[in-house]
C-alpha cells in the first residue's frame, strides 16, 4: 500500500522563488533541420522536439529555416508589433481609469500574430485567441474600431454585444472571438475544409493556447484536419502559462505541445515565437504544405506571457516577478529591432521616430475614442441588443423589445 | 419519413452545390436508419461522407464551413448524443451572429433521430428538445409526416440560422400511435405520406390544425401528434389538435387562438415533465389566456425518471394516459392537485 | 459570500478525508474569485489542485473518483463553461446511479460562479440552472446569502447524488439589489452574512420565506432574491418572497401554500425566459393553484437574447421591470396579453 | 485554384472488391523491443509503431515479450474465450427469436477481456466498452444473470434500467457501461486517481474503440492521465472497423492508435490482441508500471471485428463478406489452444469436452431465463422505474408513482 500519493506538478519557481528555466530544454540556433514540405509525418517524427529557430544571439539570420523576407517585410512586422504593444498598454491604463470592463494583453507575444498575418493572404482565415491583436495592426485595421468596441461606446463595430477584445473583423481575416476557450480551433478546420470543398486555394490558421490544449475541442479539431487534410495550420501558443497554473498542468511536464501532431499522423513543429524570422519561415512551411495539398500542420509556438492574464489577473501572486526577465528567449520586438539593424534597414532614430508616431496615433484614437464615450457614458442604441439574434426577429425579441418602449 | 427525408437530401444536394452532409456512418452505408441511402453514390464522396466519432468535432467543422459559405447538414446518429456538441451548437452556433454583429453566421442544420418507442433504452430514446429550445439563437423543428418532414427540412437547411432538427425515429417507417401492442402501420395510404417530388418547404413557426375541435385544444409535436389523435378518438371528445412542428419560432398566435376558442388546454410530449418544453408552453397559455381557462393547463409526458428500458411502455405517454388527462381537463373544477 | 464558500470547503475538508477540491486555478492561486484561498496550503497539495483547462475532463475523472467512494468537489470557472461538460454530468453523473442499479454511484459536487451583474459580457454573464433542472437524476442549488451559501455546499457535498452548485457571482461580494448605479454594498451587517465556524447545513429542497405577505408571491432564487426584496419595497406591496434555495429539489409545498394563500404568482430569474425555469414554475403553479389564482402568473425574466454586455441592465430583469409586474398582477382583469 | 478535393478517406476494400490487408505494416513476432517499466515516455517512442506479439505461426512463445504464464491460467484464458464465443452466438440467435431487444458480439476481439481480466487483481476496475463480456466469463460471472439482463426480465439484475448487454457489475471488476460510447474512458482515470489519492496500489483499466477515439473524451482522459500519472492502462481496441466506418475515418490512415500517447508524454504500445500471450505481457508491464508509480501506459489492441457491429448492423452491406477470414493475426481461441497444445498443456479432446460442457452450460442458462421470461414477457415490478433516480425519492417521482396506481 502507498500512502497518498496522487502526483500534483508543481512549477519550478513560485513568487519569492528564483525564476529559472534550466529545465526546458532549448535546441541551439540552427540545430533544428527542415523537412521537405512533402515529407510525410512519419519523416518528420523527431520534429516536435526540435525548435525552429533562426535568429541568433546577436541578431544575424542563419540556419536551415533561414529564408529571405524582404527588409520592407520585416519593418511592417516590426511596426505591428510595436503598435500592438503601444496600444495594448494604453488600453490597460484606460481599463485602470474605469473607461473598458476588462482588457487583455498579449505582451511577449506579438511577434505571432504580426508574422502570420503577414506570411498569410488576404483570402486566408485566422481563427485567432485573444492574444492576436497584432494580426490586426499588421493589416492596419483602424484603431479607433479597436478603440470603440474596447469602450462599448456607441460606434462600436459590435454593437455592445461582446466584451471588450473579443474582435470579429471577416474583412481582415479575423474570425469572431468568444470568452469561452478552445472552441473555435475546429471552426478554422471546417473553414480550411469548405475551402477545399469549393476548390480554392485558401488556407485557415487556427490557434489554441497551451493550457487550453487540454479541451478535447483541440484533439477533435487534429483528428478532422487529419483525416481529411485540411488544409490548415493549428498552433498551441506555449506561453507557459494559463492563468495561474503552469503548462506542466496542461501535460507539459512530459512531452511537447507539438508532440500533439504524431497521434494525429500530422507534422508537429515547434518554433521559438519570440524570434520574427522563425515564425514567419514556419509559418511560410505550413501554408506552403497545405496549399499544396499534404494537409495540416501543427505548430507549437514557444513563447512566454510577459503581462498578467487580463486586467482580473495579478501574476505577482503565483509566479515570480522576475520570471519574464528571465526568459531565455528575449523580447521579439528587441530582437527582430537588433536584426534589421544589423542588416541595415534600420536604425534606432527610425525607431525612436515610429515610437513617437505610433504613440501619437494611440492616443488620437484613444481621444476620438473617449470622445465617443466610455464603458457606461456611451453606448448603441439599446434597440441593438435585440438585433442579431435571428436573421429575422421572432415575436418573443419583436414583443420584448416593444415592452421596453423601443 | 425515411424516404421523405432522403428526398429532401436529394433535392437540396442536386439544386445547391453548397450543401453537403456528414455524419457518422452516413455516407457510404446511407446511415443507420438509411436517411442518407445512395447520396453518397448520386452525389459524390465529397457531397455525402462518414465523419469521426466526434460529435463534438462534426459540430465544430461545420460551424467553420457555414461561416465559409456553405449550408452543411450534419446526422447526430442519435439525439442522445447530441450533447457532446452541446457547448459548439450552444456557445458557437446559436451565438455567431449576435457576437460577430452579423459578420459570420452558422446556416447549418443539424439531424438527429430522436424519441422513444423503439425498446433503444436510455441512450437511444430521449427527447431533449427543451434544452435547446431554452437557448437563444437557436431553432428547433419536429416534424410528424413525411409530407412535413421534407418541407420543414428544406426549409430549414436554407435558413440562414443554425437548426436542430429532430426526427422522430418512431415515424421513420409508419406513423405510430402509441398501441404498441398493435401491429406496425406503414405509411402507406397515410394522407401526409405523399410526398412531391423535388422543391418544395414547409415554413418553421407555422403550426398545423391537424384536428378542428371545440372541447379542448392538445398541443403536440412528433409521434404524440399520432398518439394524441389515437387519444382523441378514445375520449370521444371534440378536441382540437395542434401540431406545433417547430417550438422555436413557435406558433404563438395559432395555440392562443385555439385556446381562446376551447378554453382548455393540454399539452403532451414524450420528455420528462420537470423543466420540459411543456412547462414553457403552459406558462404560456396561461399567461394569454388565463380568463378564458376553464381548467388548469395539464401536461402528459414522460415520467421523471431516466428513460427506462424493460419499462418503455410504462414510461410513454400513451392514449390512455392523455385520455384520462382529457377527461380531468373537461372537469370544470376540483381539477386542481 | 466568499467567505462563507471557503469556510464550507475548509469545514468539509477538515472533516472527512474522502473530500477533495480540484478545478481550474483553485489550487495555489486559491480561484478566480478566491473561493479556495488557503486551502491547498492548509490542507495539503492533493486535496485542493489545479485541473487542465478541460471542464469534460474535470467531470469525467470526477465521476470516477465519486463512483470510487470519494467526494470530490470540482469547480468550474464560470457557469458558462459548464456546457463542455455537460454530456459527462447529464449521461453519465446523473444516470450512474439509476443505470448501475446503485451499484455505482457519484456523489459530486460542481461549484461554479453564476449569473450576470458584473460586466462579464456574454460568455461569464449566463444563468442555466434551466438546462439541468430538466435532467432527471441532477441536483441544482443557487443560494443568496452567506450563511445559506456554506450550509447549502456542505449539505450539497454531503449528498449521495451528484448536485450542480451554482453561486450567484455578483453576490460573492455583498448583496444586490439591482440598483446598480448605487455603491457596491459589502455584506457587513446583512442578518444572513452571519456564518457560524465549523459545520452545519440547510438542507437541499426547502424554501425560505424571506418575506411573509397577503398580496402576492413572488419566487426567486440567487441575486434575483435581493432583486425582489427591493422591488417589493418599492412597491409598497404586501408581497410574500420565497426564495428557492434549491430548485431540485424542489420545495413545492411552500410554494403552493404561499400560492394558495395570497392568489397571486411571479416569478423572476436572470436567464432567458423561453424556455426557462419559470417556465416549469408557472406551470407547477397553476396546476396546484389554478382555482385560487386571480390573476395570471407572471414572468420577469432575462430577454430572450444572448447576454449583451454593453446592454447588461437593460438586460437584467432589475427593480423596476419587477415593480411593474407586481402592478400588472394585482390588476384584476385585462392582465392577459 | 484547386478543383474540389476535400479528400475523404476510404477504406481499401468494398463489398465485391477482394479483402486485403497488406496496407497494414505489420512487425514480426519478436520484433518489438521490450522496454523497461521505469524507462520513461521519452525513451520508449519508437514503441508506438511496433507491435507486442508473442505466439509465432507455429504457437510458440517467443522474442522478448515471451514471460512465463502458469498453463492453469492459460486454460483458464482459453475457456473464458470460448465460453463468450458460444454465449454470444447464442443470444445473438436469441435476438433473431425476439426474446431480447438488443445484442452485441466481440467475436475475434474475446482474447482481450480474457487476458486481462486474468492479469489484474480483484481490487482492479475495467471500464469496458460493450465488446468485454469476456472479462465477466474469466471471472466466473453467473450466466443466468447475463441471460436475465439481456432479456431484460424479473430477474434482470439492473432492474430492466438498462440496454441488454449494458452490465455493471461492481463485485467483478467491471464498471457500469452505457450506451453512449467514450464518456467513461476518463471515468477509469479518476478512479486510478481516487486510488492513488487514497494510498492504494489498485489501478485501473479502460477501454475505447478505435472508432471512438475521435471523442475529445479520449485526449481528455490521457491528458489527467500523464498530469497527475494515473495508475491507469487506457486501451484503444483497434478493431479496424466503427460501425460502417474504417480506422481511417479514425485519423488511422497516417499513423498508430498508440501514438496518441506520444503527444502526452505516456508510453503507446501497440499489440496484437489476437495473441493471448501478447496481450497478458504487455498488460502486466503496464500494470506493474502504474502499480509501481511510474504512471499510465496507453495500449493499442490491435485486432478485426469478425461479428456484425450488433444485432442492429449487416457488414456485408458496407466491407466484403471474406475480409475476416483475410485478418492476417488469426482468431485468438484457435493460436491459444495451438500453442497451449503445443506445450503439451491441452489436446483436442479436452477441447472438445470443454466445449460440450459450456455448450450445455449455455442451454441450461438460457433455459432458466427464458422460464423467468424473455424481452416483455416478464419484467422487473414496475415500480423500479421510479427507484434509483436519486438516493432517496423526491415528490416528483412519488406522486407519478401514485398517478400510475404503484
Ligand atoms: C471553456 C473555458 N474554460 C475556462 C475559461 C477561463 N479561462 C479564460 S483564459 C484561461 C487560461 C487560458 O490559458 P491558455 O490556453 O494557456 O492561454 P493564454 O491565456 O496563456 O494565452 C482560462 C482558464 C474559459 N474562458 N473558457
Ligand atoms: C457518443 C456516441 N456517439 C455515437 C454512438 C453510436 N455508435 C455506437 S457504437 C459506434 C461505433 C463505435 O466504434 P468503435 O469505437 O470502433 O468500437 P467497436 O464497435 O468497433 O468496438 C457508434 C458510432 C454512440 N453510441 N455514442
Ligand atoms: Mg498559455
Ligand atoms: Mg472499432
Amino acid at each position: 500500500m502507498r500512502s497518498n500519493s496522487l502526483y500534483i506538478p508543481q512549477p519550478t519557481a513560485r513568487p519569492g522563488d528564483n525564476p529559472g528555466f534550466d529545465h526546458l530544454a532549448i535546441p541551439a540556433v540552427g540545430e533544428t533541420r527542415r523537412p521537405e514540405i512533402f515529407d510525410s509525418e512519419s519523416q518528420m517524427r523527431d520534429m516536435p522536439f526540435g525548435l525552429v529557430r533562426v535568429l541568433d544571439e546577436e541578431g544575424q539570420a542563419v540556419g536551415p529555416w533561414q529564408i529571405d523576407v524582404d527588409p520592407e517585410q520585416l519593418r511592417a512586422g516590426l511596426k505591428a508589433m510595436v503598435k500592438t504593444r503601444l496600444f495594448e498598454d494604453r488600453m490597460f491604463r484606460s481599463h485602470r481609469q474605469g473607461k473598458t470592463s476588462f482588457y487583455i494583453r498579449s505582451t511577449g507575444e506579438e511577434a505571432i500574430g504580426a508574422a502570420q498575418s503577414l506570411v498569410l493572404g488576404k483570402a486566408d482565415m485566422c481563427f485567432p485567441t485573444y492574444r492576436m491583436l497584432a494580426w490586426l495592426m499588421a493589416r492596419d485595421y483602424p484603431m479607433l474600431d479597436l478603440v470603440n468596441q474596447i469602450f462599448s461606446n456607441r460606434d462600436d463595430p459590435l454593437k455592445g454585444r461582446q466584451l471588450p477584445t473579443l474582435y470579429s473583423a471577416r474583412d481582415y481575416g479575423f474570425y469572431s472571438l468568444s470568452g469561452n476557450v478552445g472552441s473555435r480551433i475546429g471552426h478554422g478546420v471546417g473553414w480550411a475544409m469548405a475551402s477545399a470543398y469549393r476548390g480554392l486555394s485558401d488556407i485557415s490558421i487556427g490557434h489554441i493556447g497551451e493550457g487550453t490544449s487540454a479541451e478535447g475541442d483541440f484533439d477533435e479539431a487534429l483528428t478532422f484536419a487529419s483525416v481529411y487534410k485540411a488544409p490548415a495550420i493549428l498552433c498551441v501558443t506555449n506561453n507557459q502559462w494559463a492563468i495561474s497554473s503552469f503548462a506542466g498542468i496542461a501535460g507539459g511536464e512530459h512531452t511537447t505541445f507539438a508532440a500533439r501532431g504524431t497521434g494525429h499522423g500530422l507534422p508537429g513543429l515547434r518554433v521559438d515565437a519570440n524570434d520574427f524570422l522563425a515564425l514567419w519561415s514556419a509559418t511560410s512551411w505550413a501554408a506552403e504544405r497545405a496549399r499544396q495539398g499534404y494537409g495540416a500542420t501543427l505548430l507549437e509556438l514557444f513563447t512566454y506571457r510577459v503581462a498578467a492574464h487580463s486586467t482580473s489577473d495579478d501574476p505577482t501572486k503565483y509566479r515570480p516577478k522576475e520570471e519574464a526577465g528571465a526568459w531565455p528567449l528575449g523580447d521579439p520586438i528587441a530582437r527582430l529591432k537588433q536584426h534589421l539593424i544589423r542588416i541595415g534597414e534600420w536604425d534606432e532614430e527610425r525607431h525612436a521616430a515610429m515610437e513617437a508616431d505610433f504613440d501619437k496615433e494611440v492616443r488620437q484614437a484613444v481621444k476620438q475614442g473617449e470622445a465617443v464615450g466610455t464603458l457606461g457614458k456611451s453606448k448603441p442604441p439599446v434597440s441593438e441588443m435585440f438585433e442579431g439574434v435571428f436573421e429575422k426577429p421572432d415575436w418573443r425579441v419583436l414583443e420584448q423589445r416593444r415592452e421596453m418602449g423601443l | 419519413m425515411v424516404q421523405a427525408l432522403n428526398s429532401a437530401l436529394d433535392t437540396l444536394l442536386t439544386n445547391d452545390p453548397d450543401t453537403l452532409i456528414y455524419g457518422e456512418d452516413v455516407g457510404y452505408f446511407g446511415g443507420v436508419f438509411r436517411v442518407t441511402a445512395g447520396l453518397q453514390e448520386k452525389h459524390g464522396l465529397a457531397r455525402c461522407f462518414d465523419a469521426p466519432i466526434s460529435e463534438g468535432g462534426i459540430a465544430a467543422t461545420a460551424i467553420g464551413m457555414a461561416a465559409h459559405g456553405l449550408r452543411p447538414i450534419i446526422e447526430i446518429q442519435f439525439a442522445d448524443y447530441i450533447l457532446p456538441a452541446f457547448d459548439q451548437l450552444v456557445s458557437e452556433a446559436a451565438r455567431l451572429r449576435y457576437r460577430s454583429n452579423d459578420e459570420f453566421t452558422a446556416p447549418l442544420t443539424v439531424r438527429s433521430p430522436y424519441g422513444g418507442g423503439i425498446f433503444g433504452g436510455q441512450t437511444h430514446s430521449q427527447s431533449p428538445e427543451a434544452i435547446f429550445a431554452h437557448i437563444t439563437g437557436l431553432k428547433t423543428v419536429i416534424p410528424s409526416t413525411p409530407y412535413d418532414a421534407k418541407g420543414l427540412l428544406i426549409a430549414a437547411v436554407e435558413e440562414n440560422d443554425p437548426v436542430i432538427f429532430l426526427e422522430p425515429k418512431r415515424l421513420y417507417n409508419g406513423p405510430f400511435d402509441g398501441r404498441h401492442e398493435e401491429q406496425v402501420k406503414s405509411w402507406a395510404g397515410h394522407p401526409a405520406a405523399e410526398v412531391p417530388e423535388g422543391h418544395y418547404t414547409v415554413p418553421l413557426g407555422k403550426a398545423a390544425t391537424v384536428r378542428e375541435g371545440g372541447d379542448v385544444t392538445i398541443l403536440a409535436y412528433g409521434t404524440m401528434v399520432h398518439v394524441a389523435l389515437a387519444a382523441i378518438e378514445e375520449s370521444g371528445l371534440d378536441a382540437e389538435l395542434l401540431d406545433l412542428r417547430s417550438i422555436v419560432p413557435l406558433d404563438i398566435d395559432a395555440i392562443v387562438e385555439s385556446v381562446k376558442k376551447t378554453g382548455r388546454c393540454l399539452i403532451v410530449h414524450e420528455a420528462s415533465r420537470f423543466g420540459g418544453f411543456g412547462g414553457e408552453l403552459s406558462a404560456l397559455v396561461q399567461e394569454r389566456c388565463f380568463y378564458h381557462l376553464e381548467a388548469p393547463v395539464a401536461r402528459v409526458c414522460g415520467w421523471d425518471t431516466p428513460y427506462p428500458h424493460a419499462f418503455e411502455w410504462d414510461y410513454f405517454p400513451g392514449p390512455a394516459r392523455i385520455v384520462a388527462a382529457l377527461r380531468k381537463v373537461m372537469e370544470d373544477i376540483d381539477g386542481e392537485l
